[in-house]
């Protein structure tokens, strides 16, 4: 399928979404927006998910669909939800990058990734090359996302949103053996954070979830 | 006709049986040597474990000794082992200049193992035990190498096991400990340069049998490539300026036997590596500059060891730098040997290599023997300090004298070994102004200078460790008290001596034996000079120790004879007169030792001439006010310049980069995220760069 | 016919080079004295000495060892092997092939350290401090030598003396600048080594300068005696050394019979006078300098004779 | 069930069953016996022909390290039965311990034998999930911070190696069908006519991504402090075992990439990264005074020595690299068996407070210090040879570079010599609690001398198959 059909369009339109959303997550200040933001990506992602189920007639894809809206859609947004009452940080306002910077940085991300990937898989279909583009693109916001925090939670969300991105470009890519295996077992990484930072945010009780506060307990000092 | 030709004539010596036997048994040796080490740790619970393990050692030396004659009466065999590392096996071989090595370590060998044997007293720690048949045995397996691996296998164990020895005091003082730790810290450069060394020598086939290395001589800017990774790597363990800083500090700290291994023979087996890569692996059409570093290095080494030799106060530290200055020397003699080669000289190689290899074999016997006195001084009056010996020739008259015999050669007297080998030495100095290049001529005339000043300065510091040490009053009551070893040490201290004696007369006979080595190495014979005589060149000067011996012998018994016909027998006895110091108080009643010379004030007038220039020597003397009896009190000391630069701008340099470095260690999660986005858009961004183009 | 002459010259040298010493020291005695203004001793005053202290019994400190005993006869034998070597009126003589310079200079370094380690022996402040100074203007002294053996080594193609005098008697050397600058070099050499002025002066117990004598102020009886013959044969073997190599006139060839023995031993003799002179006028017209002066002397003849060999090395070059 | 599968499968239904016993002297004896049992497997195993099987493969590459492994599992369980109850765990600790260890120890077999790259990487993200949970489990603060950076910054890695794996399938989707789409043998195969471009971007995910696990500078931060909290067997385990897998993954990865003539040369990166790794752990070593954080920036410089050596490639090169991993995982699990026990013996693993331990516990200290020598690259052990082989060949194809990383090495030794005199030689510093009894204290130090034995054999006389093998994966890497 090429442009202009339906397939493609779809597709597009959802990847796009899971991008526009990593944006969202970027410039998002309040750490319920952006818990929220997230629910929304992993949603759409889902909805990609299960368009690529059908467009490729690959029944495993669904099943990949539900564990990330079950996962990605409510769970864990309900856990950190809770995780935010408990410490009540609902309030918490934390610096993130403006919004004309942060558009600015995800742009060049985003044409970087473009640049990188386009010429780089000449070989493959094209909803194909879109998807790996568009997913490149969410994994480096991601990742961009995750340096720009401070607050654990919201480093937490940008691990999560960078694998929302791998997940896309599983999925995208057509006859990928193991897809639902992988995106399981990320799935399962993820889940693993969430837990690792619940027990060890109300354990320790830290007043603050700056990760700065633990540099001072790094051993042998500095 | 040369004295072992007709030994060599002989054609069972020639049989190739009788060579696989002389390997073999050097094989035996050295596995000896090894099950010893690996027993050692059990037998030191019996007392009768550590004279086994060490008389082990001695007839193991032995027979190294014994076949490394047998290597060079013979010819060369190779024999590949049937273990070795992961791709392929360890080969050895025994060929003339291998052998010629192996008897310096054979005989240092045995007299140090005697020595430790006589100077044992009740069991022995493993510790101090089982490294030492190790140490032995590592030296060999360097000696016996066919490839590089098995070469640096055995360079870095002897390294290993003297390292283990030389912290052997470690509890007590950090002295010992710091010098182990710059010791094995060269050691380890030393290898890894040495590593290089063979890699860059290889080139492309990668193969480091010696074979194979000699198939492909490096030329241009890898032959220096390799001369220089040899030079940082040998050289450092041989004690070449500048990388000698650690000898002076880790010789001593050992014990006194290992000690006098580590000077004895260790240095030479570092001295092999250097001539193994620069007379035989790097092919013998190298130019004549290749020498010439050799040649100012150890022109550097022998002043800057002899007179630190004239400065320092403890007896084996002493003989330590004088170690850096005869290894100068020796360096010296390769390298003009490299010279004359390159400038096809060859008799005049010959001569040059000679003189090498002669005073390697003199100086690790003397040094031997001076170190073993040492130590038994050491263990006879309990200290190392000039300052609290002395008059000890009344209470151990044996040591006295062997180490006479010592001093003697290593102060380069006629008729002893020392003056044959660097008379040798001087005449291919004197000859160096036959090498074409006018550059070279004036280098070597400044290293003659330079050598014969070492040579004096040595003998300056022989007779100031000798005197010091064994003449005057005793400066301590331990001293006073000092006694004799026992027979087995005694025996230990004679046999060198006698063999100095003996290399002395017969220098031809050594130089004769070692002519298979000359050949090989430059591709000549050392001129001949018939039986008793060594001589510089066909026709040129000769020098013959037996009739200059005996010469001297009837001089003296004339002197004697016509002084006893007129003058009266026996001598009166009174009291010294003492340049009018009061008598000494009752506290003191070996007299007062502030009115002897002391260690900085017998090298005073060096210190001044030389030390303030060369060493930032420095003095101050606190005088007592007028009519008091208090002595005048000299301070002095000095740095030696290479060890000032290891330990002040290097740690600072690396203390600055750790630094920085520490900085990225000091980020947060956040930051260290940042690290690796910024390693992924940087990783992505060279490939958008690389597609575009 | 040869080996009984060269036999006989051998010992006749011996003789000779045995009875100049003293001889010789004297007349340096008494030529300066006259330069000074005084009558002076007689010329044989030394010889007198000598059989005065052979006729006394040395005293030794209690602590003193053997060493102090058996020195004195090291060094003097030394001195006469070193003098045996060193040709005086003829050449080719019996031990003519050991009459190596190196070697010359090796068994002057024996008796040296046989010196120094007497003046250490019973542990007195005069004897270290002897010894040390000494063995330091030796080191320094060494070097100058060895280099201006080089420039004759170079010239004559090797170190043996007798061989170096026959090169410089025949081969038509011509006068080199090099040769004068080696010369020097010798002489300052020379001085060092026999404790004249202005390095030592052979005249004081002054204790702040004295170097020879301090070493042998324990010394007396047949051991001074002793120590006087050996410097004073040093003395003469460094005047004879510098003759036969830097004015080989009329000395007789190899081989050759008494009647040019004769004319050799007149022009040996007509030199070592010379000499004598020279020595006596340098050291009456100039003052000791202080010890740490010394090096400062020594390293210029050092670099004096270092020139000496670079030059040689153009001219060769050049040729 | 195929061999390859039975010993996975078997650590794991260990792991189930160590989670039910909560007595530490049962505990640790069922995991000394499940672990032998592994190595036994692994022994069969590595007797079989090669062959490659569903998911997995064995071959010249992977045999020998999952010996290694084995081997490395089994004596850390004995030295943790040994010294477990130094640690002071309740018995939920206990559980979790044990059950941990085994779970790492298949995960690690797993993501050895993978032939799917996609199995593979679950395999290397289960090894790090398991062990993070243990770097925890002191719960001291340090304890905290080190598993939390250990978890992010390797989940992030895990992350970036998953795209690269997805990126590779989708660089050889047009060539193969589906199934075989990750396997690596298929791959190889085809490796020559897939777009080379696509195995770039595929390539530089895999190498960071894999790289972070494997602790390349610069994505080097979280592994010296995970390796220095946390109970000591897992120290030896992540320092020993999880590194290879790490480094075979990105040498499987290189492999494929270097197989297309067209795609960029993976060897520059690699030098690139070994190089850096090599000087900045080499001046780093200086400024610590933890000893176990020590051995960690010594690992990493180790892991630079083999990043360069594979980057240099040749089959010289490569030999070097393969015996320098498997030097590596022998003497430095041994190091840490040594460092650790002295640190429970001096109750601290501060440098400064360990001193003299040769005067106190002579088999530990000379152990300690011949294994420290051997880090070093002392002779007579297997470091030594891969150091020679590495420089001879790195000095013969660029000097330049080798010099450089000589400086480094050298720095690095200087910094291995002082730590050893200062915690092996010297005054003995008193010890703290934490004496055990004879055969416990034997038995602590028995792994650390097997160890030296194993090192010394593998380094002077490796068996002919073993170094057949060896040769044979020298050559399959390029």
């Amino acid at each position: 399928m090429s442009f202009g059909q339906l397939g493609y369009d779809v597709a597009h339109l959802l990847g796009g979404g899971v991008l526009l959303l990593s944006f969202v997550l970027l410039y998002q200040r309040r750490i319920g927006a952006v818990i929220n933001a997230f629910a929304t990506q992993g949603t759409l992602l889902a909805l990609a998910a299960a368009w690529q189920a059908h467009a490729q007639g690959a029944p495993g894809l669904y099943l990949t669909a539900v564990l990330a809206f079950a996962a990605k859609g409510v769970l864990i947004p309900l856990a950190l939800h809770a995780i935010v009452r408990r410490l009540n940080l609902h309030r918490s306002v934390e610096t993130a990058l403006g919004v004309g910077l942060s558009m600015t940085a995800g742009v060049a991300l985003v044409g970087l990734s473009i640049l990188v990937v386009l010429p780089a898989t000449e070989g493959a279909r094209a909803l194909a090359r879109e998807d790996v583009a568009l997913a490149l693109s969410v994994v480096l916001l991601g990742m961009l996302m995750m340096i720009t925090r401070r607050n654990a939670i919201s480093q937490v969300i940008g691990l999560l949103s960078l694998e929302n991105g791998l997940i896309l470009a599983a999925i995208g890519v057509a006859g990928m053996p193991l897809v639902v295996e992988l995106s399981t077992a990320a799935l399962v990484l993820m889940v693993a954070v969430v837990a690792g930072v619940f027990a060890f945010q109300i354990r320790e009780r830290f007043d603050t979830l700056d990760t700065g506060s633990l540099e001072e307990h790094r051993g042998e000092g500095r | 006709m040369r004295f072992p030709e007709w030994l060599r004539g002989v054609s069972s010596l020639r049989d190739p049986r009788l060579r696989h036997a002389v390997l073999t048994l050097l094989l035996l040796a050295t596995g000896g040597l090894l099950v010893l080490a690996a027993a050692a740790p059990a037998l030191a619970r019996h007392a009768k474990g550590a004279p086994v393990v060490l008389g082990g050692c001695a007839a193991a030396s032995v027979l190294i000794a014994a076949g490394a004659v047998g290597g060079l009466l013979g010819g060369p065999d190779a024999l590949d082992l049937p273990f070795g590392p992961p791709w392929g096996p360890a080969r050895v071989a025994i060929d003339a200049l291998s052998a010629w090595f192996l008897l310096i370590l054979g005989l240092a060998g045995t007299a140090a193992s005697i020595f430790a044997l006589g100077s044992l007293h009740g069991p022995e720690a493993p510790r101090r035990l089982l490294p030492y048949p190790l140490f032995l045995a590592g030296m060999a397996v360097t000696l016996l190498a066919a490839d590089g691996f098995t070469l640096l296998l055995g360079f870095e164990a002897m390294s290993l096991a003297s390292w283990v020895l030389v912290a052997h005091e470690h509890e007590e003082e950090e002295a010992n400990r710091r010098a182990a730790r710059i010791y094995l810290g060269f050691a380890g450069f030393g290898g890894l340069s040495l590593m290089l060394a063979f890699g860059v020598l290889a080139g492309g086939a990668g193969d480091v049998a010696f074979a194979a290395l000699r198939e492909a001589p490096p030329d241009g800017w890898r032959a220096a490539l390799v001369l220089a990774l040899v030079l940082a790597g040998a050289g450092s363990k041989a004690g070449l300026a500048p990388l000698h800083v650690w000898l002076p500090l880790a010789h001593p700290a050992a014990p006194s036997h290992v000690s006098a291994l580590m000077s004895g023979a260790m240095t030479k087996v570092a001295i092999y590596v250097l001539a193994r890569f620069a007379f035989d692996l790097m092919g013998s059409a190298q130019p004549l500059w290749l020498g010439a570093p050799l040649v100012a290095l150890g022109a550097a080494s022998a002043v800057i060891g002899a007179l630190r030799a004239n400065l320092e106060e403890d007896i084996k530290t002493l003989l330590a730098c004088s170690t850096i200055e005869n290894v100068g020397l020796i360096s010296i003699g390769l390298g003009l040997a490299l010279a004359f080669r390159g400038a096809d000289l060859p008799a005049l190689a010959a001569l040059a290599a000679g003189a090498a290899l002669l005073h390697a074999l003199n100086h690790a016997v003397f040094k031997t023997l001076l170190f073993l006195a040492a130590g038994e001084v050491l263990h006879g009056a309990l200290s190392r300090r000039i300052d609290r010996l002395g008059g000890l020739i009344h209470r151990m008259p044996v040591t006295a004298w062997a180490a006479l015999a010592g001093v003697a050669a290593a102060a380069s007297l006629p008729p002893l070994s020392g003056f044959a080998s660097e008379w040798l030495l001087l005449q291919a100095l004197l000859a160096s102004w036959r090498v074409g290049d006018l550059a070279f001529q004036m280098g070597a005339a400044a290293a003659t200078a330079l050598a014969a000043l070492a040579a004096a300065l040595a003998a300056a510091a022989m007779v100031r460790f000798w005197g010091l040490v064994f003449l005057g009053r005793p400066r301590t009551p331990r001293a006073a008290g000092a006694e004799e070893g026992g027979r087995l040490v005694q025996a230990a201290l004679i046999l060198p001596a006698a063999l100095t004696v003996l290399f002395g007369l017969l220098p031809g006979v050594m130089l004769d034996l070692a002519e298979p080595a000359l050949r090989l190495m430059t591709r000549a014979a050392a001129p001949r000079a018939g039986f008793v005589a060594i001589g510089a060149a066909e026709g040129g000067a000769r020098y013959w120790p037996l009739l200059v011996a005996l010469l001297l012998a009837a001089a003296v018994g004339a002197v004697v004879w016509a002084v006893r016909r007129r003058a009266p027998a026996g001598v009166a006895r009174g009291p010294i007169w003492d340049c009018g110091f009061i008598a000494a108080p009752h506290h003191l009643p070996f007299g007062d030792p502030s009115s002897q010379p002391t260690a900085s004030g017998f090298g005073q007038p060096l210190r001044r001439m030389l030390g303030t220039s060369l060493l930032a020597a420095r003095e101050g003397v606190t005088m007592p006010p007028p009519g008091a009896t208090a002595p005048a009190v000299l301070q002095s000391g000095f740095h030696d310049p290479a060890l000032v630069a290891l330990e002040g701008p290097v740690p600072r340099w690396r203390d600055a980069a750790a630094a920085q470095a520490e900085r990225l260690r000091d980020l947060s999660i956040r930051q260290c995220l940042g690290l690796t986005f910024g390693a992924v858009v940087l990783m992505l961004a060279l490939l958008a760069w690389l597609e575009a183009r | 016919m040869a080996v009984v002459w060269s036999i006989l010259s051998q010992a006749l040298h011996i003789a000779l080079i045995v009875a100049a010493a003293p001889v010789l020291t004297g007349v340096l005695r008494w030529l300066k004295a006259r330069m000074m203004g005084r009558r002076g001793a007689h010329p044989l005053q030394p010889v007198w000495d000598l059989l005065k202290l052979l006729r006394k019994t040395p005293v030794l400190a209690e602590n003193a060892s053997v060493v102090s005993r058996a020195a004195p006869y090291l060094t003097a034998g030394a001195a006469v092997a070193a003098a045996a070597l060193v040709p005086s009126f003829a050449r080719g003589m019996a031990l003519a092939p050991l009459s190596d310079l190196i070697v010359v200079a090796g068994l002057l370094a024996l008796g040296r350290v046989a010196m120094a380690l007497a003046g250490m022996d019973v542990g007195t402040p005069f004897g270290g401090l002897g010894a040390a100074r000494e063995m330091s203007f030796a080191a320094l002294a060494e070097p100058a030598l060895v280099v201006a053996a080089l420039s004759l080594a170079i010239l004559a193609g090797t170190t043996n003396l007798d061989a170096i005098a026959g090169a410089f008697r025949e081969g038509g050397l011509g006068l080199r600048v090099s040769l004068g600058l080696a010369l020097v070099a010798m002489l300052a050499v020379a001085v060092a080594e026999n404790a004249r002025i202005p390095v030592d002066n052979p005249a004081t117990h002054l204790e702040l300068t004295m170097v020879h004598e301090a070493m042998i102020l324990e010394a007396s009886g047949r051991h001074l005696a002793l120590w006087d013959f050996a410097a004073m044969l040093r003395l003469t073997l460094w005047l004879a050394l510098l003759s036969a190599v830097f004015l080989p006139l009329g000395q007789a060839p190899a081989g050759a019979g008494p009647h040019l023995w004769i004319v050799g031993l007149a022009a040996w003799l007509a030199k070592m006078g010379a000499l004598a002179l020279a020595l006596a006028a340098f050291e009456s017209a100039i003052a000791k300098m202080r010890v740490f002066r010394v090096p400062e002397f020594l390293g210029a003849a050092l670099l004096l004779g270092l020139l000496g060999a670079v030059l040689l090395f153009v001219s060769t070059g050049l040729t | 069930m195929p061999l390859q599968w039975a010993i996975v499968f078997f650590a794991w239904g260990g792991a189930v069953a160590l989670a039910a016993v909560p007595r530490l002297r049962t505990a640790t004896l069922v995991n000394v016996g499940v672990s032998a049992v592994s190595f036994l497997l692994a022994v069969a195993l590595a007797l079989q022909p090669f062959a490659q099987h569903g998911w997995t493969r064995t071959d010249a590459l992977n045999t020998p390290f999952i010996l290694v492994s084995a081997f490395v599992g089994l004596t850390t369980s004995v030295f943790s039965a040994a010294t477990l109850d130094q640690e002071g765990f309740d018995h939920w600790r206990i559980r979790a311990y044990h059950a941990a260890y085994q779970v790492f120890m298949g995960a690690q077999t797993l993501a050895l034998l993978a032939d799917n790259l996609g199995v593979m990487w679950v395999a290397i993200e289960i090894a790090t999930l398991a062990t993070v949970s243990m770097v925890a489990v002191h719960r001291t603060p340090a304890a905290f911070e080190a598993a939390w950076k250990f978890f992010i910054l390797c989940g992030v890695g895990i992350a970036l190696a998953l795209f690269g794996t997805i990126v590779l399938y989708l660089a050889a989707q047009p060539l193969l069908h589906e199934e075989t789409g990750l396997s690596w043998a298929a791959l190889m195969g085809v490796a020559a006519r897939c777009d080379p471009n696509t195995l770039n971007l595929a390539f530089a995910f895999l190498l960071l991504g894999y790289g972070t696990k494997a602790g390349l500078v610069p994505l080097h931060s979280w592994l010296p402090d995970a390796h220095a909290e946390g109970p000591v067997p897992i120290s030896a385990v992540l320092s020993g075992l999880l590194l290879n897998a790490a480094m075979l993954a990105v040498l499987r990865a290189k492999s494929i990439v270097g197989a297309n003539p067209d795609a960029i040369a993976p060897g520059p990166f690699l030098i690139a990264l070994g190089l850096a790794s090599v000087l900045l752990a080499s001046v780093s070593l200086w400024r610590r005074r933890d000893a176990r954080r020590f051995f960690g920036w010594s690992s990493i410089e180790h892991m630079g020595i083999v990043a360069f050596a594979f980057g240099l490639g040749g089959a010289a090169a490569n030999l070097a690299g393969l015996l320098h991993l498997v030097g590596h995982s022998v003497i430095k699990s041994a190091v840490f068996f040594g460092v650790g026990r002295a640190a429970q013996a001096k109750g601290s693993q501060k440098i400064a407070d360990i001193s003299g331990l040769v005067a106190t516990h002579p088999a530990l200290g000379w152990g300690l210090a011949f294994a420290i020598a051997g880090i070093a690259g002392m002779p007579p052990f297997l470091l030594f040879a891969s150091e020679f082989r590495l420089l001879t060949a790195a000095a013969a194809e660029a000097p330049w570079l080798a010099l450089a990383l000589v400086a480094g090495m050298v720095m690095a030794l200087a910094a291995l010599i002082t730590v050893l005199q200062a915690l092996c030689f010297g005054p003995p510093t008193s010890d703290a609690a934490g004496a055990l009894d004879g055969w416990r204290e034997a038995a602590a130090a028995a792994p650390l001398w097997l160890h030296l034995a194993v090192a010394t054999l593998l380094g002077l006389a490796m068996p002919g198959a073993l170094a057949a093998m060896l040769a044979e994966a020298a050559r399959i890497i390029g």
